[in-house]
């Protein structure tokens, strides 16, 4: 499965990737668009080819701090429209301690260190870059 | 000397008016001389902050870590991802 | 959406009850039956009318501790197959952070509190209940 | 007199042979006085541990909760569900 991708993500598809009959919990985060501020939609861009790289990074370290477990994750790109998702991960692991801890790992680990940028679209059809603070800073220039 | 891919990302390519470029800087060198390099030739990117965000060889870098001909030093706005 | 069901559940329509578009994270957890010990099926028992109203107030517990969460439950009845969910928590919050502690919340209380039995059934066509430390013990004479 | 509803669950109800059924205590009685009634009625019961889990009227409690005509008190075996 790949980790980046242009389309909606399909949970049941990620779900099958890492449960098994060995593995009886699993835990899913998923990081939908909200409608901040007069939000309707986020433009996600990436460096993909780091992204692609920190993101096989970290599923490693998941699997080495918890062995047992399973990580997969897909991130969107490009325009995502209110209330879906742009980020899915799932953890299965034989118990649900492992499981919850290596999902929140993977999702704290992709914030801090995966090279992704949002820029917000308003109602009034302003854009804004996001900054790591959750504020909405300068411009948007280059599309508008 | 080295050349030295560079890559703007988001609103720093905003700033520097483009996504790509490659820039020459006497060896040894830096990744803070590659940017240092890169604002005399982009002025726009003046107005990133003084120690930007940066990659080599899409690794997260200090500004310390030495570069060769042929790698590539991204720029990287705040980090908003996930 | 109902508590307890007999059929195969669908995260989907348990993520539907949870998510809106003020409502940017979103944390499930699925339990699923493990092949522990030649295990092929597990038969689920529960004090249903008791069940019912334990989960209602785990879930109101939730909510008053996360006002701004949400977050719905179901769990299967009945034999459920190896690596079939049995229960499934679905827990939005505008952030992650209270997604996430909402449904560990609520899955550690339902472990402690919600009156449900299982009984695994083996390759061999016996059959043993489950008890908490995760031993199976006597019997399941009752069926057999 | 009070006449209260017994029901038993999954080890428990084979214990008992049955899974509902309704025992009278003398008033003032408590759920402790209900289960010593019924280990006397179901003798299988008595395989139960000493202090076996109860509720009553569909809620966890004590075995010195005081029970009243017309309730339900059952026994559960330890949880296993999730």
């Amino acid at each position: 499965m790949t980790h980046l991708t242009r389309h909606p993500i399909d949970v049941g598809d990620l779900l099958a990737t890492v449960q098994s009959a060995e593995r009886g919990g699993t835990c899913v985060f998923l990081g939908t668009v909200r409608n901040d501020a007069d939000v309707t939609s986020i433009d996600y861009a990436a460096y993909e080819a780091m992204t692609f790289e920190e993101i096989e990074r970290i599923l490693a370290e998941a699997h080495e701090r918890w062995p047992e477990s399973r990580v997969m994750l897909q991130h969107r790109l490009g325009l995502i429209p209110v209330g879906e998702a742009s980020i899915a991960i799932a953890a299965a692991a034989p118990h649900r301690d492992a499981a919850f801890a290596a999902c929140r790992y993977v999702i704290e680990e992709v914030k801090k260190r995966v090279p992704i940028w949002k820029k917000e679209l308003h109602v009034d059809g302003s854009a804004t870059w996001v900054d790591p603070s959750g504020k909405p800073v300068a411009g948007g220039l280059r599309d508008r | 000397m080295a050349k030295v891919s560079v890559r703007f990302f988001a609103r720093y390519a905003e700033l520097a008016g483009c996504d790509w470029s490659a820039v020459n800087v006497s060896t040894p060198a830096t990744v803070g001389d590659v940017i240092a390099r890169v604002r005399e030739v982009f002025p726009g990117t003046q107005a990133m902050p003084p120690r930007p965000l940066a990659a080599l060889n899409r690794r997260q870098v200090k500004h310390d870590a030495l570069v060769n001909d042929g790698d590539e030093v991204a720029l990287l706005p705040p980090l908003s991802g996930g």
